[in-house]
């Protein structure tokens, strides 16, 4: 057991994986240099240049050499650098990846990561924040994993390097520098389990992600004794613990940094909606951001971003 | 060197290749146009040189990426031509068991790593193949099959770079059959070209008549060697000529009729058959139509695939339940 | 009036435009050859082309040259080929155009419009057959338009190119051949106003886009009067309407193409759930595609597609 | 051909214009690391020649697009200096609003249609822009700056084939300053580098020295004479060398110091400085930085936006409601 950063907790992950299995590279903008958020500090110097490749500014060519290496069986990390970025791959991933074991028929398979560090961080503006996480969980074919902690960060990522299916991995950009306890020689997690990080009748409040310690903080906060479920991955999630909690509690809070409208919260509110039938709900609420890019300055940024209040508020509303 | 028989035999099996392309796309367009095959085709025909003439080049162990335009990169790969006509027929037993049609046929047996529905799609693709040869220290290399439309596209670009700076064991080869759908790749393509384009950012490039096989195998073999030879990436500029329209139903009225009337008197097949064996082609062609023509049947007798193959091979974790 | 296809619906409507403004304009792919769906036919030949841009194969350029042609105050229409292809330029759409107004400050708009024809069509398989509607609801700065008619086609694509907002316009492939009544000069649609379908008190059902006759047929077949709104623009749309209805109701029904998972029926689910609370409802019912590909065979393409049959029979569910 | 006193007058322009880029940016960079200036600033400290030598051919009508690294570009276009130390500081009055940021600063104005936080996504926008003005018949011409980085994304050959195919009147400015983020440009790019990828696709193009200004504007003149008289679409390379890190914070351990050193005595302002006036250049100078001073002082002293504002110039149709 260590006390780790996010990124220390991931970078160590990574380096466990790539230790374990020769097969196992990354390739991404600056990863000699450790990464932009240092997520791949020393690893050049342990793997070399072969497993770590710094590449040009490609994103189409990153993502797609990366279905390529896998297509001839190797498992590429595929960096994205930020997740908008992403953007410029986007035909790579949803067209390419998520389906060419479909398309083929299952003669080849994308077992590969696509790490996308995503969200709100250091005033970064509109086109440096987005969470398109609602997107991913859209595209059959993808897993799709947003720890919250160091410890997920650590066992998610050697869960998606060791999945057979791609998985696309976002790495909330404000957490990296968070700390946290992490195992030593970490276990790969499974995918859709939730974490509870909260037990309580009051209500379920479901989050994920960077909202995982402003939801924990703002549960400490309401007053009111709720279950919080950090879901840890969003395809497959955890509809088993969420749907029997709101089945208990009757009040259905779901709670993320990206924009609400579309946002993954609908699919979990739907979900849980058409499972137990409206009648046997209470109360139901997205909390995400309004339907607007986000801005620069602190002032106006600050009106995007998630707060313990704002969260404690909404359990109170709807623990009613 | 291949002496005389040799070389013989190598041009024998090129004709056969070939008559065997055109036999397949000759089947699989009546198909499309009768409605037995559902979808689109693409048809190569009169393209067949280029295929052959590079896969005739490539080992088993070595890999080609394809584009929506790639019965005969298949077949003259050595891909199952039965498995392909089913595949187009949607039957089970087709490449994909029915789910990829014509423009997802892919034969990972023979290292055949899938047609591509999207343009360009497939250089990235290769670049990343090329990639993981060199980290499993296998002895293979990559085709990349493309068309001049492609060249437009921004993966175009990228994957040079890619290539040539990671000096991967890769052949691109951007088959110019003078046409991007229904525009005239002239009319929207600047510069010197694809072979100025891919010198341009580091891979030496040949250009050849993609229409005498002859021609074709030469420059490839000579291409391929470097490659396998450590020399980096290699590019070759086939000129051709699309026969037929975009599509098995395209009737290309955006071009002269002489002008593909032209192109046809220079057929790939007829000029390597010229220096052959009349008997011998004919023996060829007939047991390749044959072979075309049973297919054909074959795929429509095949069963349909079973409703349930919609929700597998989809993912592992969180796949979709089947629900009739 | 007069009976048009789908295809000529919009292609008169985009004639109309372009003999009324001058600024505006059409590039993509094969246009000048009348597009591949019929809908720019002719129009090279009356406009030229400077107005009618056949352009190469470079789908982000084709998007991002939109954008900055819009910047210097044309109007351009963008068009896509096929929904799918416009992955290829997701940056240009998401990071450029969609945000260019807010990032600036308002000192330039993105007035276009972005044409992609979108779902199952011809056993296109797996590439050549998404519906992304879902995500393009989600990106703050679009206005995301669906139209289900020959009509709608038409004062949709007005409304798209006269809108100072940047509009994406899903148009069905599967409907392109679909004959309608089209008033002659039809004028442009208002974006969120719903078409009502339908009247009855035994459910709400809601739907778009290529689903609409599908629906319209099931909601006569079903037995069950029922209200069905054609939602013609998903972003915004007429939630007063759907709101209103289902309050009546109790019972509501989304239906469309898409992956049902995280698709824009999550949206419509969650925001009537939230704004009636879960106790004014008896029933809920996303019905959508299962989160697999398209895939190619007719067999296996008939289980992804939306028949009146499974309609009809959710529409019976809900009403029970 | 300008006078002697003519030439003067324009070296002192193009001197006060780099002196007063310098000038913005020390203060930009001491904002950022004070934490003054939210976010990141990426300064071009030493490349303030390119901007200048080409914007100095350039009329109040004509458009740039810019990239993250942008401010020079700004400043040299004419934009609002005063508004955009404001943006950077988040500033209700900033130049977007303080919706933007260093990496968004437009001024639409001056014809100054954005910085962009995308690498190479300029450069499709420039290829529009110039298209409108050729619809709207207006006389106007386009430049597009952009790294030495953004010439391996797909978007840079799309938009070298889209230009030289419509003949656009763009200028395309490669500002080659040697790296690209934490990465040595040489070590990610092949072949034969910008210019020879942009003549590949039929676009012409010049190297110049982008640490002399008078070569800059002396080639720049050239081909935006070109533009305007036609020729269709022109290209610069131009070598130059970031004095500071990737961002204002970056310490760039990842090179020698003395590459950096050396690129400092080769400092444009200087070598332009030498040809004139020693007092008339401290006085330029001197003004300069006290301008830019004062904006920072008053980019302290201005209001924050009205939190209001987070919600609009979001779009008119299906705009978000604002609730606090
Ligand atoms: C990214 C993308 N854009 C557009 C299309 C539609 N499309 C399919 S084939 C084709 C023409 C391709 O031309 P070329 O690359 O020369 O190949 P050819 O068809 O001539 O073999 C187009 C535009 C596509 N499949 N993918
Ligand atoms: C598409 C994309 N990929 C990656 C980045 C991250 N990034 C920002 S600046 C930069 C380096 C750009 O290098 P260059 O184009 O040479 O411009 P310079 O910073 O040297 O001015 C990178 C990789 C980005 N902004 N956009
Ligand atoms: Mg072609
Ligand atoms: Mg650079």
């Amino acid at each position: 057991m260590a006390r780790l950063t996010f990124a220390e907790a991931a970078r160590r992950a990574l380096a466990e994986e790539m230790r374990r299995d020769p097969l196992v590279w990354a390739l991404g903008e600056d990863l000699q240099q450790g990464g932009i958020f240092g997520q791949y500090k020393g690893l050049a110097e342990e793997f070399g240049p072969e497993r770590i490749v710094s590449t040009p500014i490609s994103e189409s060519t990153i993502m797609g050499a990366g279905l390529g290496a896998a297509l001839c069986g190797t498992r590429p990390v595929i960096e994205m650098r930020i997740a908008d970025f992403a953007l410029c791959a986007m035909d790579e991933l949803v067209s390419q990846i998520a389906k060419v074991r479909y398309m083929f028929g299952g003669q080849g398979r994308a077992s590969l990561v696509v790490r996308m560090p995503q969200g709100i961080w250091r005033n970064s503006a509109a086109q440096h924040s987005q969470c398109l996480e609602a997107w991913l969980t859209h595209i059959p074919g993808l897993v799709v994993a947003a720890p919250g902690t160091p410890a997920d960060a650590a066992g998610m990522l050697k869960a998606a390097i060791r999945s057979d299916d791609p998985v696309v991995l976002l790495e909330p950009k404000n957490l990296w520098t968070t700390e946290g306890e992490v195992e030593d020689g970490t276990e790969p997690l499974p995918f859709g389990v939730a974490r509870p990080a909260a037990r309580g009748d009051g209500a379920t409040v479901v989050t994920w992600s960077a909202c995982v310690p402003v939801v924990e903080q703002a549960a400490r906060d309401s007053g009111v004794a709720c279950d919080v479920f950090d879901l840890r991955s969003l395809w497959p999630w955890d509809e088993a613990a969420v749907i029997g909690s709101a089945r208990r509690t009757g009040r259905l809070l779901v709670v993320h940094e990206a924009v609400t409208v579309s946002g993954f919260g609908a699919e979990v509110v739907a979900r849980v909606v058409e499972a137990l039938g409206p009648g046997a709900l209470h109360a139901v609420e997205r909390l995400g951001a309004p339907r607007a890019p986000v801005p620069f300055s602190p002032v106006l940024e600050a009106a995007m971003r998630m707060t313990p209040e704002r969260v404690a508020a909404a359990i109170r509303r709807i623990a009613g | 060197m291949p002496g005389t028989s040799d070389e013989t035999a190598r041009r024998v099996g090129m004709l056969r290749d070939m008559a065997r392309i055109r036999a397949f796309e000759r089947e699989a367009v009546a198909a499309m146009r009768s409605g037995e095959a559902p979808g689109v085709v693409h048809p190569s025909i009169g393209q067949e040189a280029v295929a052959v003439g590079v896969c005739a080049n490539l080992h088993r162990a070595d890999r080609i990426t394809s584009t929506h335009r790639g019965h005969g990169h298949a077949i003259a790969k050595g891909a199952d031509a039965r498995a392909m006509m089913l595949e187009l027929h949607g039957r089970a037993g087709g490449s994909c068991g029915g789910k990829g049609g014509s423009m997802h046929i892919a034969d990972f047996a023979v290292g055949m790593l899938g047609a591509n529905g999207v343009v360009g799609a497939g250089i990235p693709i290769a670049c990343g193949a090329a990639q993981a040869i060199r980290l499993k220290r296998e002895d293979a290399i990559v085709a990349c099959f493309f068309g001049d439309g492609a060249i437009n596209r921004g993966p175009f670009l990228e994957g040079m770079n890619w290539a040539a700076l990671y000096r991967l064991p890769v052949l691109f080869v951007c088959e110019d059959n003078g046409f991007a759908a229904f525009t005239r790749g002239s009319t929207v393509t600047a510069g010197g070209g694809p072979a100025v384009r891919a010198e341009a950012c580091g891979v030496p490039a040949m250009v050849v008549d993609g229409e005498d096989v002859l021609a074709v195998d030469a420059v490839a073999a000579d291409l391929v060697a470097r490659i396998r030879g450590g020399e980096g990436p290699q590019f070759l500029h086939a000129r051709c000529y699309r026969w037929e329209g975009h599509t098995g139903t395209d009737a290309a009225a955006y071009r002269p009729a002489e002008e593909a009337a032209a192109a046809r008197d220079r057929d790939c097949i007829r000029r390597l058959a010229a220096m052959l064996d009349a008997e011998e082609v004919a023996a060829i062609e007939a047991e390749a139509t044959s072979e075309m023509v049973a297919h054909r049947a074959a795929a429509m007798a095949a069963p349909w695939p079973d409703a349930a193959a919609t929700f597998s091979d989809v993912q592992d974790a969180g796949a979709p339940a089947w629900h009739a």
